[in-house]
């Protein structure tokens, strides 16, 4: 059982001891998104068969079999498919079969008719219902890179990304204050909501699953799972108002959500990136939305029509990092291929190379007045947003530094690394103050200072 | 509907669909070649259109509406003639002939003095389209000699060549009503085909469409009351009929494939077109609806 | 040939030839172990599946369709470049058309559109030359795309690995492409020629008898060598068993009716037929999805044989010197909308897209700016290309061209790219390219996969 | 880029001591995922990788695969603290839909050692030892006989701080046939058939091979051969009675005659010659014939054309004039049996004007220093070496670095083409230099065996690559022509294909091939000498039809492979039969096909464009590279049809003025030209049987005419006249 992670054996394992129906949604969905779609899904549909949605798995494929008929297992393509001996027919390809224990619940919810007990239409991602996350290791024994980092509302907790959890500290003395458990296995990005009370982690597990949780950012409960995909979410940000939440994940898609009375429901779906889109954020209206993605192209989208504005393609790389210029004219995006450009929204054309860096960079903070910026070159920049002039230099970084934040109201900057450091940093002068590895338990037998040059 | 998928089911609703108009609708051939630019002479007897003849030949031929036998117009063309016009009693023709490598000559035969004249311009572009005025005074065509392509007119002599519009875009397809007074045709100006109409002088211009799809071949009927003409504005090429003035349109063919090219019969009750059906190209006669499906100028 | 301990063809990367490979595995179930997992056998296999198109079709749309009047309008730009087309949305993200494709419009879930190709040559057979080798044609000219596939390839049943459809070798009028064929290849790898009329018939002119000759006379003649051979030991080894299937199919294709079903068109149905228009292009688009359908690995479907799209005895080809508009209007755009359309439909529904590579393009497109003819003229910086099928990712619009369609602002997409693609698609890698010595520099079009 | 890893040093601390890592990235993971096909050409190791996963291929580029696995999209591929969920290893287990399938098992050696590796933290040290020497046992080569068909190899590498480790579970065994033997990933050699195949053992940038040969004797053997007549049969009888492979029978008078003729001469012998030869009763008359060919300027103008084949020789590559100049040249090399390694001197060190020394063609043919070295590596070395131009050869022994280093020496040779457009002057210039693509430093000439060359800068560096190739003790030169020659006389390599020696690739017949290579060096590199040794043995003159027990034996010569005849010598021999032959463009009337300069002279007469049609479909090469592979021997449709309803065949047949029509107005009695027509085509007289059957058809014909023309098409459509047999 050691190939699949344990909420999914925890969900199968559940049922079966209790006896009750198979649900499409809990048992079968997770072994269809896990074992099948990424050659039976939309990007693919090997056979012409996909089943990323309940119906398609129903329906039949190239060999004009329906995949499942309810109570019929000779006229269930898919079962026999799992269950066959020709190694030329079996499933899934070129793998390992399902278990007996999986297998069996496929016959059995056959049998018991092949109900359906989700949302009509929607993705086998998201009808899975939300998981349970295991619990995060008590001390870490190995160092992992920290890409999620946000200041809280009075600056007195640092949220950081953890191994299926936000880690909480106190940026003055590094002291871990809490821990909120049952988040995805990493954290790519943490927004704290306008008026300080929520927090949006944008997380997942490689290759696994991806999601957005939205968590009451004083005690930690879980308020919603939100865009749910196949691999890791990268990006979540608040509007400005905080009525709005915007997602950016692997399936290329921004997605945006509302907020309804106390649900968040699906606003729009931006499909317009051919690959991952890494960073997504608001101009000051909140009328639209900057992305940076992998498919080396920067797009701006207006909210209300739907519609795409532009497209910068002058980087040449992913490009992971985004922001307004205060005119609203104009977006600076940040790239693997080591700029940070501005680039007009009217024509898409650049403005301007505002700077090239010694390795890539990363996600652009926003903040006031300022651009932060992380940088593979282990050094945190500070620009000014409005002459993209640079103004700090935060150097001590032992690692590449992954991302950044700022403290408004104490004036400081807090940056984090890919050896699992965070920095904090006096904002006036870049003077370091400490550091720390965000890891609970993580113990250092080397000397803390890592003197690089 | 798609009519591409090759389910029965398809081809059962497109029959329906036909089937619908066939009251109305009289196929004249059944050969299936590609053909275009048909018209009416002598008072409605015969049809002058082009065909592709061989993958190498586009070359008119005539049809007897009585018997629908059809012949080369002239049995000795080798080369390639379209758009044939005809004046109102007759006595002239012109078409646009290929005489070499992209290049055409436009040629206006008097039949009954038997002399040849041919519209000279700078330049190797090809004229398009004539249109006889109703009193043999003028042969009205499109050309670009150097930037937008615009109507001129000439004498039945092929001289004293004037440009009637000045306009931007590509102007195409001139009409005289049968009072000779105006010329409908259509122009690119407002990002596609729309149609238009003007003076005979090119004075006075007005459109009559508005959308963002085209609006191509407007003919005048006999009575010089309606305007036939091709759109693409339910998203296949269908042929509608509207009031000079623009109003009243009507939808005379309405298939998921192409009717285009439409000619008036002199009665002012039909038209002929050409209709493409299972990939066949065909002429058809067709019923001028008086009422029926009214679309917006939209 | 030799199928075994011969490294003929071999795949650099791996030692073995991938046929032999298959060959091999195939007829060795037992070879592999059981206590090692299959894990050998399965890469084996993997290798032999590598090929994405077991098949490809080029649409080869000869003369240089305007790349403004069809996949790449600019009604933004001004008046005398954007033409006078309106512009109708498709199922693709940030991909309209001109109103001249309204099926095509509708399909594009089927394909993909590349709007920023570029190639170097700005006439015709030089550019044609371009466009299928990859290559300018001096000093050397390099094989067509689909000679580099029948060699690799080889031969296998009674039919040719690759046909040109269509009238005759692409030329304008003073010269033919000299990239039709095997280039450095040889002439052995020259594409089969069999021409389709608007009706679906089938002319191959290498089947037409010469004076004197009947099928009686070939059936007599053959019969008497059959009578000669069975006097004596008859040859045998691979090689002799390869020229025995080839002289048979030759003596088949020329007696007897029956052998010419694959070409012939009047075992389709006739809804299939008329879905693809009563045209010579048309029924050529029919003919190759049966011949890719019977296994041939490379169609290409010449959309005419002289450029010229207005001359005396041409064939109306996409060189629109003169009546651009009229003719994309009334004739061009409608029969390859049609066309086009029924073949994307056609594979799609009988699984052949899966495992056949469909690919629309031209030499080059033509002047955003409207000439004073009103028509446009050559234009080598920018054009367009389509692609559907194996390995593709549809429904993309890939690269762009800057407001006026005159050249790309991302990176141009050339031939070279265009074959490279088609051969590593095909299952023709990096290595085996560079043993062949054919398309050497070429990238892969990673946007489409 | 260079990456430096300086937290690396402190990664593994969470787990293990400080101290020595358990498990060593370079040495371990990195063969792992070669191992395992990760990082194959196909696969990851692609130019752009797949899935957004790129390796370097074959693990060329340690520094660039770790920071791939450890840091690249952060570090997404590895999990530091539950191993077991690292991408790399969800996804070969199919833990996760992995479009390379199945590459790992859950516990087994290979996944153990990556996830170990993770637990370590993914140590990666900058420095560490190179892998120098990679041993296999049993090494060289092995005889296994039937039943003992299994063979345990291991492989053991030394480094270079001296220590040395077991890599047989690392290291990657290919079969260079899997017909006759597969190999498991753990090394073990299964036979399944008998024959001979080589196993690559490869680790790290080492290579090594050994060759087995599997034996087993069939059910009822028996073993039947023909004495020697010199060394060539005692080795090739010794291959085959090993394996079982009784030889066939030796040929008769007439298959030999003709088969001489076609390998010599490339021409069928005429009716008269093959009358006369027959009706000859004496006892060497064969080895008469060998010699008196062997003199004969057909031979020098036919082995010349073979040459031109592999010289680019065409009119597009050195124009019209020197097309006749290097023809004439080679055609004089032959003539006066020059040696072979003069010639490849004068080839190789021409210099100056390319028409008053033909030979510098040979520079002028190629575009750069690159594509110089790379046709003098395959026509001399036996080297196909471009794989190697971009990356290290995966399966061969050739590195990056040689091949830029063998580059060096044609560095300096420059071309300028004169006033005339058709000739080319070549000369050395004494300077120039080859960077290294991916250093970018200058390498200095390099050969193999001898090393990098420190040349003064006067020293013609061409000059000097000449003399060592040339040398005696080479052990490539003397082999790469002898096996070339063998080729062209019986079909098929010692090594095949006959210019790709690799270890991957072996000899059928070592013995064979080291005894050839000899004679040639002491014979003073004589090419005459050796084929008519050659053509003298047994070996060539065995039968090409197979017996029950040799019938699947296509490598070790125990009986004859038919050829189809050349399209030079298919056409001349259709010409000599019908009396019509083919006239050619740019040579007067009466030249023969296997005569002609260059495929691509000039045709002046346009009718006549459509008849050189017959000879590229049948595989005429364009000469436009070095490689052997362009003359295409498949059998195609359009052959086929050329031959039933082909206008160059058919005007032979239906000349009113051809032989047999001829014959036929001179009232010869049908049965002669019955007669002369098996003679001139087959070299043989007509059994009784075929006579019959051609008599028959001819007498019941009311137009005798058309039914020789039939009967003449049936004749020529047999496989007996289309294949050299």
């Amino acid at each position: 059982m050691r190939r699949f992670f344990t909420f999914l054996s925890a969900c199968i394992l559940s049922h079966q001891f209790h006896g009750d129906p198979v649900s499409f949604s809990k048992d079968l969905a997770p072994i269809l998104l896990t074992k099948c779609q990424s050659c039976h899904g939309p990007k693919k549909a090997k056979g012409k068969y996909r089943v990323d949605t309940f119906l398609r798995a129903m329906d039949k494929g190239a060999s004009d079999q329906p995949g499942f008929t309810p109570r019929n297992l000779d006229e269930s393509e898919v079962y026999y498919r799992l269950t066959t001996d020709d190694k030329d027919e079996r499933m899934p390809s070129e793998g390992d079969p399902l278990s007996s224990k999986q297998i069996a619940l496929f016959k059995r919810w056959i049998e018991e008719g092949s109900t359906f007990d989700g949302e009509q239409g929607a993705s086998l991602a998201s009808i899975i219902p939300p998981p349970v996350h295991p619990r995060s290791p008590e001390k870490y024994s190995l160092r992992i890179p920290i890409q999620a980092l946000a200041y809280g509302a009075d600056g007195n907790e640092l949220f950081v990304g953890g191994y299926h959890e936000i880690t909480v500290w106190n940026p003055k003395d590094g002291k871990l204050l809490r821990r909120i458990g049952n988040i995805g296995q990493r954290s790519y990005a943490i927004d704290l909501s306008p008026n300080g009370r929520l927090l949006a982690v944008a997380c997942g597990a490689p290759g696994l699953y991806g999601e957005v949780r939205l968590l009451d950012a004083s005690n930690g409960k879980l308020i919603d799972v939100l865009a749910r995909t196949p691999d890791v979410a990268l990006d979540a940000r608040f509007a400005p108002d905080g009525t709005k939440l915007a997602t950016a994940s692997t399936d290329g898609r921004i997605r945006v959500f509302e907020q309804r009375e106390q649900e968040w429901g699906i606003l729009k779906t931006f499909v317009n990136h051919s690959d991952w889109v890494n960073a997504v954020t608001w101009s000051s209206d909140g009328k639209r939305l900057a992305s940076a993605s992998r498919d080396k192209t920067a797009k701006v989208f207006d909210l209300e029509s739907g519609k795409r504005v532009v497209t910068f393609s002058g980087h040449s790389g992913s490009v992971n990092g985004v922001a307004f210029h205060p005119d609203g004219k104009q977006v600076y995006s940040t790239s693997d291929d080591k700029l940070l450009a501005l680039w007009k929204i009217e024509d898409g054309k650049k403005s301007r190379d505002v700077h090239r860096f010694g390795a890539g960079v990363h996600k652009i903070l926003s903040s006031g007045e300022s651009l932060f910026i992380s940088s593979n070159d282990k050094i945190a920049y500070e620009y000014s947003l409005q002459e993209g002039r640079q103004r700090n230099q935060f150097t001590g970084h032992g690692d590449w530094a992954l991302s950044i934040t700022f403290d408004s109201l104490n004036k400081l900057v807090a940056s984090s690394g890919f050896d699992g450091r965070i920095h904090i940093w006096n904002h006036a002068d870049a003077k370091a103050i400490h550091s720390f590895f965000a890891l609970p338990g993580y113990e250092l037998v080397e000397p803390t200072e890592i003197s690089l040059e | 509907m798609n009519f591409y998928s090759f389910t029965g089911g398809c081809f059962f609703l497109l029959g329906l669909i036909t089937a619908g108009f066939s009251s109305a609708k009289t196929p004249l051939t059944t050969d299936g070649s590609n053909k275009r630019d048909p018209v009416f002479i002598a008072g409605g007897a015969t049809l002058v259109y082009g065909v592709d003849e061989n993958r190498d030949l586009i070359r008119l031929r005539q049809l007897d509406l009585d018997t629908l036998e059809s012949k080369p117009y002239y049995e000795s063309a080798n080369r390639h003639h379209v758009e044939v016009a005809f004046s109102r009693d007759g006595r002239y023709i012109s078409y646009t002939e290929c005489t070499g490598n992209l290049t055409a000559q436009f040629v206006i035969k008097d039949l009954q003095e038997k002399k040849d004249f041919f519209v000279k311009h700078s330049g190797r572009g090809g004229t398009r389209s004539p249109a006889f005025a109703p009193d043999n005074s003028v042969v009205v065509y499109a050309f670009a000699e150097k930037g937008p392509q615009q109507l001129w007119s000439v004498d039945m002599e092929a001289k004293n060549k004037k440009q009637l519009t000045q306009c931007e875009g590509i102007s195409n397809w001139p009409s005289f009503t049968p009072d000779g007074k105006t010329i409908v045709f259509s122009n690119t100006r407002e990002n596609n085909y729309e149609i238009y109409s003007m003076d005979a002088n090119g004075s006075n211009e007005k459109r009559l469409t508005e959308n963002t799809i085209m609006d191509i071949r407007p003919v005048a009927s006999p009575n010089g009351k309606q305007i036939a003409f091709t759109s693409l504005r339910n998203g296949f090429y269908n042929v509608y009929v509207m009031n000079l003035d623009g109003a009243n349109v009507r939808q005379v063919t309405d298939s998921e494939e192409r009717d285009d090219y439409p000619t008036w019969h002199p009665d002012g009750r039909r038209l002929a077109i050409v209709s493409e059906r299972k990939g066949k190209f065909d002429l058809y006669m067709v019923d001028v609806p008086t009422s029926g499906k009214v679309t917006t100028k939209r | 040939m030799l199928d075994f301990g011969n490294f003929k063809a071999r795949d650099c990367e791996n030692g073995v030839g991938r046929r032999s490979f298959l060959k091999t595995a195939s007829a060795l179930p037992f070879a592999f172990g059981a206590g090692y997992g299959g894990i050998d056998l399965e890469a084996a296999r993997k290798l032999g599946d590598r090929a994405k198109a077991k098949s490809v079709i080029l649409l080869w749309l000869w003369g240089g369709p305007s790349h403004i009047d069809t996949f790449d309008p600019k009604p933004e730009a001004p008046m005398e470049y954007r033409g006078p087309f309106g512009v109708i949305p498709t199922k693709t993200d940030g991909l309209q058309v001109t109103e001249l494709l309204p099926q095509l419009a509708k399909r594009s879930h089927l394909y993909s559109v590349i709007r920023s190709m570029q190639t170097t040559n700005g006439g015709h057979p030089g550019a044609g030359t371009v466009g299928l080798t990859g290559f300018e044609e001096n000093p050397t000219v390099h094989p067509n795309f689909g000679s580099i596939m029948s060699k690799h390839r080889g031969r296998s049943g009674a039919l040719p690995p690759f046909f040109y459809l269509g009238q005759g070798i692409p030329r304008d009028l003073p010269r033919r492409i000299e990239g039709y064929g095997g280039g450095t290849l040889g002439k052995a790898y020259d594409p089969f020629l069999v021409s389709c009329s608007e009706n679906g018939k089938v002319g191959i002119p290498t089947l037409d008898l010469l004076p004197g000759m009947t099928p009686n006379r070939i059936h007599n003649r053959r019969g008497l060598m059959a009578q000669l051979d069975d006097t004596s030991r008859k040859l045998d080894g691979d090689g002799v068993d390869g020229w025995n299937q080839a002289h048979h199919a030759a003596y088949g294709l020329l007696t007897d009716p029956k052998a010419r079903d694959s070409f012939d068109l009047t075992t389709e149905s006739q809804s299939t037929r008329d879905a693809y228009g009563q045209t010579s292009f048309g029924q050529s688009c029919l003919l190759a999805r049966r011949l890719v359908e019977t296994g041939v690995p490379y169609v290409q479907v010449n959309w005419s044989e002289y450029v010229e799209t207005f001359t005396p005895n041409g064939d109306f080809g996409w060189d629109t010197h003169i009546y651009n508009f009229e003719l994309l209007q009334d004739r061009h755009c409608p029969i390859f909308d049609r066309a086009f359309s029924a073949l994307l439909d056609d594979m799609n529904s009988r699984g052949l897209l899966e495992d056949t590579l469909v690919i629309a393009t031209g030499e080059f497109g033509r002047t955003p700016k409207i000439s004073n003819r009103a028509a446009r003229e050559h234009h080598k910086d920018c054009y367009f290309s389509v692609w559907a099928g194996a390995g593709i990712q549809p429904g993309r619009a890939i690269g762009e061209s800057d407001k006026r369609g005159e050249r790309p602002v991302t990176d141009p997409i050339t031939p070279l790219m265009m074959g490279t693609t088609i051969a590593e698609l095909s299952g023709i890698g990096a290595r085996e390219r560079a043993e062949m010595k054919v398309l050497d520099g070429g990238k892969v079009i990673n946007e489409l996969l | 880029m260079k990456i430096i890893y300086p937290v690396f040093f402190l990664l593994f601390l969470g787990l293990t001591c400080a101290g020595k890592p358990k498990i060593s990235f370079n040495h371990e993971v990195l063969p792992i995922l070669s191992k395992q096909g990760c990082s194959q050409g196909s696969c990851h190791g692609a130019p752009h990788g797949k899935g957004h996963f790129r390796l370097s291929l074959r693990a060329f580029d340690p520094s660039l695969d770790s920071h791939t696995i450890f840091r690249e999209e952060l570090g997404r591929r590895i999990n530091p603290i539950e191993p077991s969920k690292s991408l790399l290893l969800l996804k070969p287990t199919m833990a996760i839909a992995h479009e390379g399938g199945q590459r790992l098992k859950v516990d087994s050696f290979e996944y153990n050692l990556i996830r170990d590796w993770i637990r370590e933290g993914c140590p990666t040290p900058e420095e560490e030892a190179k892998c120098v020497k990679l041993e296999i046992q049993p090494g060289g080569s092995k005889l296994l006989k039937w039943p003992e068909f299994n063979l345990q190899l291991s492989a053991r590498a030394t480094f270079s701080d001296g220590s040395s480790r077991d890599v047989t579970r690392l290291a990657v065994f290919t079969t260079s046939d899997e017909n006759v033997a597969v190999v498991t990933p753990a090394g073990k050699v299964t036979g399944q058939n008998r024959g001979q195949v080589a196993i690559l053992v490869r680790y790290l940038e080492q290579v090594q091979s050994i060759r087995i040969t599997f034996s087993r004797k069939p059910e009822g053997f028996t073993w039947k051969a023909p004495s020697p007549v010199n060394y060539i049969d005692e080795k090739v009888l010794a291959k085959l009675r090993i394996l079982h492979y009784p030889p066939s029978p030796l040929i008769s008078d007439s298959t030999f005659l003709r088969r001489i003729h076609l390998d010599l001469t490339g021409l069928l012998p005429k009716a008269a010659v093959v009358r006369t030869f027959l009706s000859d009763k004496t006892t060497d008359k064969r080895s008469e014939l060998i010699d008196s060919l062997l003199d004969s300027p057909d031979y020098a103008k036919y082995w010349a054309r073979k040459w031109g084949d592999l010289l680019r020789l065409s009119r597009k590559q050195v124009g019209e004039g020197a097309v006749y100049k290097f023809a004439d040249w080679l055609e004089r090399s032959i003539a006066t049996n020059q040696s072979y390694d003069d010639f490849a001197r004068d080839l190789l060190t021409a210099k100056g004007s390319s028409l008053l020394n033909p030979e510098a063609n040979f520079i002028r043919t190629t575009i750069n220093a690159e594509d110089a070295m790379e046709s003098t590596s395959q026509l001399f070395l036996g080297s196909r070496i471009q794989c190697a131009k971009c990356h290290n050869h995966p399966f061969e022994r050739w590195t990056q670095d040689n091949y830029y280093g063998l580059t060096a020496f044609f560095a300096q040779t420059k071309t300028k083409k004169l006033g005339k457009s058709e000739e080319t002057f070549v000369w050395d210039a004494k300077e120039g230099e080859v960077r290294h693509p991916v250093t970018g430093k200058h390498l200095p000439p390099w050969v193999p065996d001898t090393g990098a060359f420190e040349l003064p800068p006067d020293k013609d560096r061409r000059q000097v690559f000449a003399e060592w190739l040339t040398k005696p003790s080479n052990p490539f030169f003397a082999k790469v022509e002898v096996n070339r020659i063998w080729a062209s006389l019986m079909g098929i390599g010692i090594v095949e294909p006959f210019d790709d020696f690799r270890d991957t690739n072996p000899p059928s017949n070592q013995p064979l091939l080291e005894a050839l290579a000899k004679d040639f060096v002491q014979s003073g590199f004589n090419r005459r000498d050796l084929i008519r040794k050659i053509v003298n043995s047994n070996a060539y003159q065995t039968s090409a039809e197979s017996n029950e027990f040799n019938r699947d034996d296509t490598r070790f010569f125990s009986f004859r492979q038919p050829r189809r005849l050349e399209a030079e010598q298919l056409v001349d021999a259709l010409g000599q039969v019908t009396g019509k032959p083919m006239k050619f463009p740019g040579v007067p009337n009466k030249v023969k096909a296997v005569h002609l300069p260059a495929p691509d002279l000039a045709q002046k007469n346009r009718s006549m464009i459509g008849d050189i049609e017959f000879l590229k479909v049948f595989g005429q090469p364009e000469r436009q590279t070095v490689c052997s592979c362009e003359r295409a021997g498949d059998a195609g449709l359009g052959q086929a049809l050329q031959l039933f309803n082909g206008k160059l065949f058919n005007s032979m047949l239906t000349a009113g003025d051809s032989l047999f029509r001829k014959s036929l107005s001179a009232k010869k009695p049908l049965s002669e030209i019955v007669e002369n027509l098996h003679l001139s085509s087959l070299s043989r007289f007509p059994n009784e049987k075929e006579k019959a059957i051609a008599l028959a058809y001819l007498e019941k014909a009311t137009d005798k005419g058309k039914a020789l023309e039939d009967l003449c098409w049936a004749i020529l459509n047999r496989n007996e006249f289309l294949f050299n047999h």
